[in-house]
């Protein structure tokens, strides 16, 4: 990727996606958008504003509440050479069309030997923070990681999300793209620095199975995704004021995992901490947990200390909701005590 | 078809004027903290928040003819259906507010109301309601009991999965099942003339051999009429029903919503159509019942929800640590 | 309505020959290694095996009318339509055979055939095909061909909610789709009016305000006809269909079924009307056809099933390894 | 749990589920079974054979293709009081119904603050191994496991399937009962010795959350779930050949994962292999190999092992489907090469 100084400009993450969506559809007639509510309205998080203003009913449908059909038959006209995107509207929604996206969407590749293609992205909104409760405030990182068929990005900064949307949209295979409402700078929500970020004009892409070292350290490495990016940034902040210097990993690609770079940090840091915003059990903390016992096991040298939204479902009250989804100050803990242990 | 009762008038008009003022109540509340900039997350009531404002005739009209042991499910959008069911409003209200004395010490929230005292539930996901309105239904009759259960919907969810198996199973099985379709006219911003593949939902009741009615015009007349024959045909064994009811959404979809989507004249001219003034002129003209009597209802509908409200507001937080009680029995 | 082509009806007869021919062989050499004892797992073909033999007319009637480039896309029972829609025979029966040479190199199987050179797909959900033809009827409609897409589904996917939600797109969008409801009368083991609150699914086609059809007793000349119109229909945009057709389920739901929930009387009830039989006395009465031109056609048949029989027998397996390739495009 | 030997019989899996259901179902005339293919026939999987003779169609409901449908009803009929068992025939199709289990039957035990209940069983068959291909052979175990607000179990031996189910139906709590097709000893399938065993015939219960030391041993913990822990047995058997003595663990239940016993194992062993049919990302190895890289990591002294179906859909054939699901060889090998390194 190379982009000139003067071409780039601070956008949120939402501009970013729109950028992204935008450039692609005009670049390729092949691309079309579906999903609740993403006409005239623009994305319920703004993923689509003014798209169908640009490129109209055809390019920019909105459907009925109906994900199994819009969804399969996002599958169905992959097949055929075109490629949509199809809105889930909230993650929290995907076990109305969760077969068409495991059994269908993830495996008709491998099922046809490989010949049939869909070429198709799967945007959808993730994460909690504003009490929107149990059925809204998921982020299913690993309900998606662990089914094979699908790649499953969740970048965090504006950069990350356009150069991964375009090529979410532009890869022949299958991909979830998850992106979290707190991190699209909406103006209806709480305002984050870090949903604000410089991100080149021009058309580009990134990888979609790579991780990014985005602080560097020696003590410890803190991997996250997404929001628990953002609180292992804070907590690193607090940490260095403390001599405690953590490394954080932005994970991005949540299937495949890019234990190379994780490896790669635990040979010099020897500690690991993983925050993730989805539940304990079977999550991100569990997957990246496993690779620091078996590949990483010679290098750690401490015990990995795993930080989740613990196995309950998403509380409505603030008070609870804040409690159950881990922050900065929880990673601060985590680290002084494996760091000093 | 028997004539209108006045008790049942009155009970109706109660209903609808409680469920308004709480929603005006709500409303407020929900916008402190959130102005002038607004911010789903801030103020006393965080998260989203779906009015039935214009809508009240729908649960009103419906839930006059059932008792507290008919069970009901409803949506994201509650408030009129709870508050018709007699769903204890203190406990909604602290519920709403996030209170440790709420319904559901304040887990649940706006859009999952749970009270099992009066058999009703509602939820945040399009349609689901539905198959659990059927269990209820099938709980009803494998217990021989006259019970009936009603589910609530709105127009966007009648082209969900689950509406056509819910109905499928209703008719198949014979159940006290009725389901009242809310045709506000929106899913959202999507007019129902490009979600749905025919003008009125009660046409689909063929697809399952059931009766199917429409009431049109947003009516509470009409509406308590075509519901009393549901109910009575539920209770009589003579199976599944569904309604259809033209109704206004005078809100948008959730507060905060701008409503791009939709003429700006569209609301005002359903406003003057209000249902609420519609039933009172209706009562005052048809039914032996003075201003006096009416105004005496207002005011203790004011005083029901400014006491839940008081309830609510002076109700404690939960402790952070209770997030992590009852996820099981 | 044009009258019967007898290319047309000599072209159904060679399909639904071939599958029939194809399933007899298929099942002699499915239960190859599973006598005397029953084992799933065991023989050359193992896995379940669903046959459609009797279910013909469905496939050839329609498909007769559709060129390589109209999309298909069948169930877990697929053969009839994969012949009658040109799959190619020798990659599909190494398919089913497990070998590399099939149509997924040995990853699908029986249930999961994609040909895309033909637009061929079926998988083994129910109901979920349908929402894929919905999918590629848009995208012949966006791409302005006047292909159409027709999804093969059987009675008991009527009731499933995918059914529901594609036929509400395909009107909606007016779409040149169609669905084919293969009404066998049997879901495994539930009988139709065990699933199914209406007699005849056709009736559920004005819950989207789209053309039914119904084909009783599983007339092929009938389903020519009425198929003929339907996709006539979706070629000119004038819509969708749902063509439902009374047909018979020879077999088992699947190789190795007891049927002990099955009037042992009524397959051979059934079997007196076969419906190769009856297509092959309704061409050499009405129309200008010799034995010797229906012989000659099933010698052709014979040979073709025979040579992909063949094919497949003498393949390769897949090397082991090759399980980990084809994930990703 | 008391009984005598007299009353002890050899069952198969799926005899002993049947009579847990049959005695389930004659104490309690709260309970009955909804599914498709429970009646006349008994179940696909012989769950419920010869229940619809003795109970009727009331109690044991086909139902139509509508698993939205029914197993929602089923919720809805749990919070009525009723203890409904509804069989979702393959767990593979569980994407057509997954919204109802994660997000109502999970959760609105939690979202009404306890006051709503629903003492309900969701049955359902898993597992490859005859060639059933990519949508009918899953086990999907950290699919469910990943979710919060229900008991998830697989009980591998016939004494346990009955005891556990009858626990499962007694819970006031939604349970996920996963059996596995080739444990239940159906006539129609390979023949498996553990497919067979003692199961007293009164009834009883087991815990739902216990996982058992089925072997015991010294010099590594092989831990796996249902047809693993047979493999693992089965391997356990050539390392003893060898001098090697694994202990193997079944854990019975996947959620929440006994974490006591697996440690209390380690302490021991110093050495862990986890195996599991399901697939490799954020499964059963993931979660039990971070439980040894954080809790157990005092006691870890060689790099966890993590043996499963690669992230790969399960394919057709067999010399494929064979070479994608672990077996005794893989795991031995694992073990030699872990304990000699
Ligand atoms: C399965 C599912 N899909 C989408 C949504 C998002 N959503 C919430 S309300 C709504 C519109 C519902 O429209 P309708 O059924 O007409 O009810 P109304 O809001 O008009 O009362 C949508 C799309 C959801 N909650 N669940
Ligand atoms: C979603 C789903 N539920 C259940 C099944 C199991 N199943 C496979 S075929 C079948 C019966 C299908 O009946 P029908 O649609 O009438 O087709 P037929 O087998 O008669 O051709 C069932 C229940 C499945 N494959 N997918
Ligand atoms: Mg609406
Ligand atoms: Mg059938």
């Amino acid at each position: 990727m190379q982009t000139t100084q003067e071409k780039i400009k601070k956008l949120t993450g939402s501009k970013a996606m729109n950028l992204a969506l935008r450039q692609e559809m005009e670049r390729d007639p092949r691309v079309f958008i579906m999903g609740e509510d993403v006409g005239k309205y623009g994305g319920i998080f703004g993923s689509t504003t003014g798209l169908y203003e640009q490129f109209g009913a055809e390019r920019v449908m909105d459907t009925p509440i109906s994900e199994t059909g819009f969804i399969g038959a996002a599958i169905g006209a992959a097949a055929e050479g075109l490629r949509p995107v199809a809105e889930l509207m909230f993650v929290d929604f995907h076990g109305v069309v969760m077969d068409q996206i495991f059994n269908h969407m993830a495996k008709i590749h491998y099922m046809s030997g490989g010949h049939v293609k869909l070429p198709m992205v799967l945007l959808t909104a993730v994460g909690g923070g504003y009490s929107d409760a149990a059925q809204h405030s998921q982020t299913l990182y690993a309900s998606f990681g662990h089914l094979p068929g699908m790649k499953v990005v969740a970048p965090t900064f504006p950069r990350d999300i356009k150069g991964m949307l375009a090529a979410a949209i532009r890869d022949d295979n299958p991909v979830v793209f998850m992106f979290h409402k707190t991190l699209q700078g909406l103006g209806w929500m709480d305002q984050l620095d870090a949903s604000l970020g410089p991100v080149p004009e021009e058309a580009y892409t990134l990888p979609l199975n790579k991780a990014q070292v985005v602080r560097e350290g020696r003590d410890v490495t803190i991997v996250g995704a997404q929001m628990m990016t953002v609180e292992a940034l804070k907590a690193a902040k607090k940490l260095a004021e403390r001599g405690i210097e953590a490394e954080v990993i932005d994970l991005r690609s949540i299937k495949p995992i890019d234990s190379e770079t994780i490896l790669k940090s635990l040979a010099k840091t020897h500690r690991l901490v993983v925050a993730d915003e989805d539940y304990f059990s079977y999550g991100i903390t569990a997957e990246i947990g496993a690779l620091a016992a078996s590949d990483g096991f010679r290098y750690l040298k401490a015990p990995v200390v795993r930080l989740a939204t613990p196995d309950v479902p998403i509380p409505y009250s603030r008070v609870l909701e804040k409690f159950v989804i881990p922050d900065a100050k929880d990673i601060v803990n985590a680290v002084e005590t494996l760091v000093t242990a | 078809m028997k004539g209108i009762d006045k008790n049942d008038l009155l009970w109706m008009y109660r209903k609808m004027k409680t469920s308004r003022y709480f929603e005006q109540r709500m409303e407020k509340a929900y916008l402190e903290g959130k102005q002038p900039v607004f911010n789903i997350g801030a103020g006393p009531v965080p998260g989203e928040m779906h009015l039935s404002t214009g809508q009240e005739p729908a649960a009103a009209g419906m839930l006059v003819h059932l008792t507290k042991d008919d069970t009901v499910t409803a949506t994201h959008r509650p408030h009129h259906q709870a508050i018709a069911k007699g769903v204890d409003l203190k406990k909604m209200t602290a519920e709403i507010f996030g209170k440790k004395t709420g319904l559901g010490k304040g887990k649940g929230g706006h859009m999952h109301l749970f009270d099992p005292d009066v058999k009703f539930s509602c939820g945040g996901i399009v349609g689901a309601g539905m198959p659990h309105a059927v269990g209820a239904a099938l709980a009803n009759k494998k217990m021989e009991t006259d019970r009936v259960a009603v589910a609530f919907i709105g127009e966007g969810a009648a082209n969900s999965g689950a509406f056509h198996e819910s109905l499928n199973l209703a008719a198949l099985w014979k159940l006290p099942f009725i389901v009242v379709v809310e045709d506000n006219a929106w899913g959202i911003s999507v007019p129902k003339n490009k979600s749905t593949s025919v003008a009125t939902n009660d046409i689909r009741a063929r697809a399952y051999g059931i009766k199917g009615y429409l009431v049109k015009d947003n009516d509470p007349m009409e509406m308590y009429r075509v519901s009393r024959e549901a109910v009575e045909r539920a209770r009589n064994g003579e199976g599944p029903s569904l309604i259809e009811i033209e109704t206004y959404r005078f809100l948008g979809h959730f507060q905060g919503d701008p409503e791009l989507y939709r003429d700006k004249a569209e609301v005002p001219k359903l406003r003057e159509k209000d249902p609420i003034e519609r039933l009172k002129k209706y009562i005052l003209k048809e039914q032996e019942v003075t201003v006096m009597e009416l105004e005496a209802i207002e005011k203790a509908v004011v005083n029901e929800v400014d006491t839940a409200f008081e309830f609510a507001i002076h109700s404690e937080f939960p402790e952070p640590e209770e997030a992590l009680e009852d996820v099981f029995a």
